[in-house]
């Protein structure tokens, strides 16, 4: 390279590079992070303009306070069936991540990820939501079909690719697909999904249509060019949809200060656009309710996007392929200073006289049950192991609507081959 | 019956008319993109759209064709339409990942709960002093992804077509238009004068509806000394060459890149035993390699020489040297020369 | 489609889609454009925490008065010498752009673009600079090259394509390149200048190198996915670099509220990031020069990255291919409230004391008689029309460092082709 | 000359090495890519680089492929070489633009003035179980786009020998790596226990620098009976299923795609009369089109038999149909009898 140059009164200029605050090794310690008190954060009407949100995007709605009340203009004020139910799905996710990681553990499936840490926000979501409403999701908002009630085995059997997934063996496990629960495919691609959101709700909009839209993305995903498109879209036609960023913290081993995070909140990107902008205590599923609420109001009302930040914590690695004590401190997640979730909303009705230990152990054992049992029906279907030869002809469906003569060829060359390497007609 | 009324058009209007056409048909269909709004588009192919199916329906579209893209998937997943125009094919790059990997695969991996139908339009291709970068013919980036069609026509009575057919497919369509050729055909002597559209049969544009099918060549030209498989732009340029040097050489217009017109293809050059694969992007890796290689595997002990290419070359376009570039007469000529006397 | 859902208590969706204010056949009347006036914005430290410079942007860095006086905090208190050159520059600008504009309309070359109404902001960013800091322009960035002392000759015969032609004709009209001028190769595709601008900076600061970097970008052109990737890593690495938004309110046919000018300023892209931002009267040269000159200095002593909009009007059409009067009102340029940035450099150093009219005519004369001299020379060099097939080897060379078998093949292919046309062994 | 040094290494050990060697002769050479610096990459690449050579050459970037690449662009301007990992070539396609217009149009288009040596580093390829966004093999992607070098390794001898070569070549390089091998050959048959590559030969790997020149290809097995031509895991299967079917082969690794060894390929094919041609990517317009292209253009007249092609399916890589998808043993028996017995 030509070389650098140093010149009078121009000083040396040095990159900076993020580093977190913990690694292995390290022993966490999370005071630096402003906990707002819960109640704290204004409230600003649903047709307030965007700029009233701005000083909400540095700041953080939370309802749960230490002791489990709720407090506060953004208390959503939900019955007890409400939020029973929503401790009951998060409960379920949690659940489900531990069965279904295990299942990954034995070999029965190729891979898996877990939301640990991160329930509330998904549950919590499609419960305010209408269930017309839809989602274009990442791969930690499995909440979402549970709160809506997609069947914990159709999800089982994607996982494990078996006669009962309903994307005939397709897709990675958890890249879940249902239209009628609202929930769009998965993609493997970080980022697609939220300009896709952004499109659903323009269409929504173009038909004069009432059903709105929320786009999911991780932190660190943020940074791909489509969260800006998102953004410059969802803007530029005011489309009813509201895009949430998921701040775990982490993107695989990498912290949310290599997304930027360093200098800005995600939730202050919806400053640069004009846009109304939320944080939120993510592991406060009043919070996250309230919030998801007031967003949607909004964008039914056609008053526009909304940008919601959830802030919360990774408990668990990026996926059964990653091992996050290669990359941070151990004990960061009891260390999170904004708790467990399913443990607060827990406390919140136990507060509420609505809920106590022994019924809490009842529904754990409950739902291990359920878990377990819809477990072996969905493994009665088969784990992926034995899969991969039956039905060969559907691998060249759907690539098409119909299937041209290529693919024809193609099929019938491997139903050939797989007939010579089973020694009989593939299933 | 009664006879089709027809209007001359030339590729523009034929393309803004097949617009026009299924957007009074289909209340589903909304067209947007840069500049193709109030303006109607660089090229005009949207001209007076937005006035006569209102600003919701045809929009202009921020700078960013990911979003364009990727906010189509969307409203395809709705239940929506899009045809959308990416000003021109070199600009197509930003919406590459959407493309790939979410409008191509979404039918699939969804097991058919979700399809794409929508049209992505583009200009493409050089021969205007476009330079590097509004010159690309960048047609086989798509031809290797599988769940996309590929569709270029040559000719305004195909482009309405095609682009109606594109538009009512189940499936997404990338629909190349060869922008040189959109105010008349050319037939590569740059130096000679061109003749508009009104001047050639195939700008009688009948008005209404009216399908050319995906998936079917058509044989432009019937002959026996060979078979030359082209497209778009270099239909035209074939023509005049076979034309020029009095060869009686069978022209295929794929129309069609994916899926092919496999069978019009070998019934030709089974009857020929000659081939030559014709595309003016450049050349390695390109379509044209798909088609040699489709040819020798399944009409091999027909062939009495190589299948030949005519291409652009391996370079960028430059603008200065356009008609060095450009596959032009001379280079169609030598190819001709080879294909037949090897 | 399913059909569009109306339900109770959920009113339909409208989409709004953002049109210009004025379109032909209206009368432009741009009062509503809040103008602050000049000297109004405070000038925070050059080392202040980003959020300082918030406010700055959506107000208006303005340094010339009506009266062409230079008034409050950014006033860059410029030596008359300085502000003669960046006339003499920004005229030099005007006459070039006038000349080749005509030239491409006679048939000589293929295409041009002028950057009328907006010749203040390359010449003063310029002057601002180093000169051995780079740039990453656009195509509206030649008051760089003419600042820098470029020779117009060499510009003149990059558009004509001919044998003075340094980019060997490869490239479209006034997409120059010159390494020695700092000024990288304008890419035909909008937008990935930005994030290359930014590497270069991050190599600099890796380098410990002293040398910045400024990337230009047009309002439409944000909307790309590139906008943000370069937003982002300047953010995280805190990269010496300047990004600077032309906002001439116009892309192509599009109205900047197609980019999302409605709802924020572009300069409050910077907030999302938690970059420094400054909005700046983009035809006011001491304004420019004083906003690059603060981002300058910011960036040179390791305090980070800067976004500027540089607020403008595009006088002309986008370029010798468009013709503005399809989409917006005649006599927009003329209404425009910031005014002309050549007569009202003029107005400064005639209230100076250092300019009259007189020599001010006796410039223009000058740089007309100058140019067209120059012009003269280049056409002797040759026009576009008679270029193509001179030097045909060239065509084929730095595609690789070195010429492997399949491009010497093409091009012996092509001097034989070139033979044969030309009826006589090419030049 | 004293023995060489080995140490035995798998391909991401000979990888990473290469890194390690390369950077320490060059000052110029910074690394980044998503999960690369502290942790070292998903893959282990580039583990302990950032230990070594510091946090400013060694770093994690934001998941941005666009992001990485173009300012990888300005650096390669500045003066460095940035060598850089996209994780999953499923997920280069957001970095497309800057690659097809950025990265290998610069020296062209300034005609030289500035150069753009990078490397592009990404896993690609199947057999993991990835599914559809973690096993594509996208070459011909890169292979259509004139002013890239496209380079992909077989085995942890040829890892670092290229890798070196292509950090230290002028222009940019898309290198991609086989992820199946990246542990140990893989021979196709995914039900037979695999072996590390401590069983083989080429993963003695010296030590400190050397170069596997880009653009020469290898006769990884002479034989008389037919050529097979191909890259990457499929070396591996070629040769097994040559070895299975006892067939006398000449099976060469290209090694290099882009600039293409033809001399070699055209001196084996005239001399078998035969090829047979072998990518893991779906089938059309693959690069196998490109290479059974070329050897009928320029072998026709020695060819006994059409030039076949073994490839992917052209669908998307489906998570449980692997061994469907994989172009395994029975599929290049098939393919090797029609080409024999053609
Ligand atoms: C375009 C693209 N680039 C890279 C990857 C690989 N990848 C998968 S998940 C992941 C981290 C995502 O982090 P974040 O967005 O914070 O989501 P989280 O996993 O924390 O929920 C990466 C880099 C990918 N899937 N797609
Ligand atoms: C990626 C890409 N998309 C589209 C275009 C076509 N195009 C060229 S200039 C232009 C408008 C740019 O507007 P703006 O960024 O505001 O810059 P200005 O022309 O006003 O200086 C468009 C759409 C392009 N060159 N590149
Ligand atoms: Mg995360
Ligand atoms: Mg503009």
């Amino acid at each position: 390279m030509d070389k650098a140059t140093s010149r009078p009164n121009r000083p040396a200029l040095a990159l900076h590079v993020p580093e977190p605050p913990f690694r292995p090794g390290d022993t966490p310690n999370f005071s630096s992070i402003k906990v707002p008190k819960a109640g704290d954060a204004p409230r600003p009407d649903v047709a307030a303009k965007a700029e009233e949100t701005f000083p909400l995007c540095t700041h953080l709605v939370r309802v749960l306070d230490e002791k489990g009340k709720a407090v506060g203009p953004w208390d959503p004020k939900l019955d007890p069936a409400t939020l029973l139910k929503m401790l009951r799905d998060m409960k379920t996710v949690r659940t489900f991540d531990d069965r279904m990681y295990r299942a990954q553990r034995q070999g029965k499936t190729s891979f898996y990820m877990k939301c640990t840490g991160e329930e509330a926000i998904a549950v919590a979501a499609a419960t305010a939501m209408d269930p017309e409403d839809m989602h274009f999701p990442t791969y930690r908002q499995q909440g979402l079909l549970v709160s809506r009630g997609y069947p914990l085995k159709t999800m089982m059997c994607q996982i494990y690719s078996n006669a009962g997934d309903p994307l005939h063996g397709r897709q990675l496990p958890i890249m879940y697909s249902d239209k009628k629960h609202g929930f769009f495919s998965i993609s493997g691609n970080l980022g697609t999904q939220v300009p896709q959101a952004v499109g659903w709700a323009m269409a929504s909009a173009i038909k004069g249509d009432s059903r709105i839209c929320m786009g999911w993305i991780g932190d660190g995903a943020t940074a791909e060019g489509d969260f800006h498109n998102a953004m410059t879209f969802a803007t530029v036609y005011q489309a009813p949809v509201i895009i949430a960023v998921v701040n775990n913290q982490w993107a695989i081993s990498s912290f949310s200060g290599i997304a930027g995070a360093e200098q800005a909140t995600f939730a202050s990107r919806a400053i640069g656009y004009g846009m109304a902008g939320l944080r939120v205590d993510g592991n406060d599923a009043l919070a996250v309710y309230a919030a998801v609420k007031w967003a949607s109001e909004r964008a039914r009302t056609n008053k526009g996007p909304t940008l919601i930040e959830f802030f919360t914590y990774r408990a668990e690695g990026h996926s059964t392929s990653d091992d996050p004590t290669g990359y941070r401190a151990k004990g960061e997640a009891e260390e999170w200073p904004l708790g467990d979730p399913i443990a607060r909303l827990k406390a919140h009705l136990v507060a509420l006289g609505e809920w106590d230990d022994a019924r809490d152990a009842e529904l754990d054992k409950e739902l291990d049950a359920m878990v377990r049992a819809t477990q072996k029906e969905a493994e009665a279907m088969g784990t992926l192991p034995q899969q991969g030869f039956d039905n060969i002809p559907s691998m060249f469906e759907d690539v098409y609507a119909s299937t041209p003569w290529h693919l024809a060829e193609q099929r019938d060359e491997a139903l050939a081959e797989a007939r010579e390497f089973l020694g009989h007609e593939p299933k | 019956m009664s006879a089709v009324k027809t209007t001359g058009r030339n590729m523009i209007e034929a393309i803004n008319d097949a617009h026009r056409v299924m957007m009074a048909r289909d209340e589903d269909i909304v067209v947007y993109g840069e500049d193709i709004g109030f303006f109607g588009g660089v090229f005009r192919a949207t001209a007076g759209l937005q006035k006569e199916f209102g600003k919701t329906r045809v929009f202009d579209a921020p700078i960013s064709e990911g979003g364009i893209v990727g906010t189509a998937v969307g409203m395809a997943a709705y239940g929506l339409k899009p045809v959308i125009e990416i000003q021109f094919a070199d600009y197509i790059y930003p919406g590459y990942d959407q493309i790939v990997s979410e409008v191509a695969r979404i039918r699939y991996r969804t097991a058919g709960e979700w399809t794409m139908p929508m049209v992505i339009r583009s200009p493409y291709g050089g021969g205007i002093f476009g330079g590097q970068t509004h010159s690309q013919s960048p047609e086989a980036l798509f031809t290797h992804v599988s769940g996309l069609k590929v569709v270029i026509p040559s000719n305004p009575y195909d482009a309405k077509g095609l682009l109606i057919s594109a538009i009512e497919d189940p499936d997404p369509v990338v629909f190349f238009e060869p922008k040189r050729i959109y105010n008349g055909p050319f037939d590569g002597h740059h130096d000679r004068p061109v003749t508009p559209w009104s001047k050639h049969e195939l700008s009688d544009v009948p008005d209404g509806h009216y399908n050319v099918p995906l998936g079917k060549a058509k044989v432009v030209r019937e002959g026996e000394a060979l078979t030359i498989l082209t497209y778009g732009t270099m239909v035209h340029v074939a023509l005049a060459a076979v034309k020029d040097n009095d060869i009686d050489a069978e022209v295929i217009d794929l129309r069609t890149l994916v899926p092919l017109d496999i069978e019009t293809i070998e019934e030709s050059v089974k009857k020929t035993g000659r081939c030559l694969v014709v595309q003016e992007a450049t050349k390695t890796s390109g379509f044209g390699a798909e088609l040699a290689t489709l040819v020798q595997e399944r009409c091999f002990y027909h062939l009495e020489a190589p299948v030949e290419r005519v291409t652009g070359w391996d370079t960028p376009y430059p603008h200065a040297y356009e008609w060095v570039y450009f596959p032009g007469p001379i280079r169609m000529k030598n190819a001709l020369k080879r294909v037949l006397e090897a």
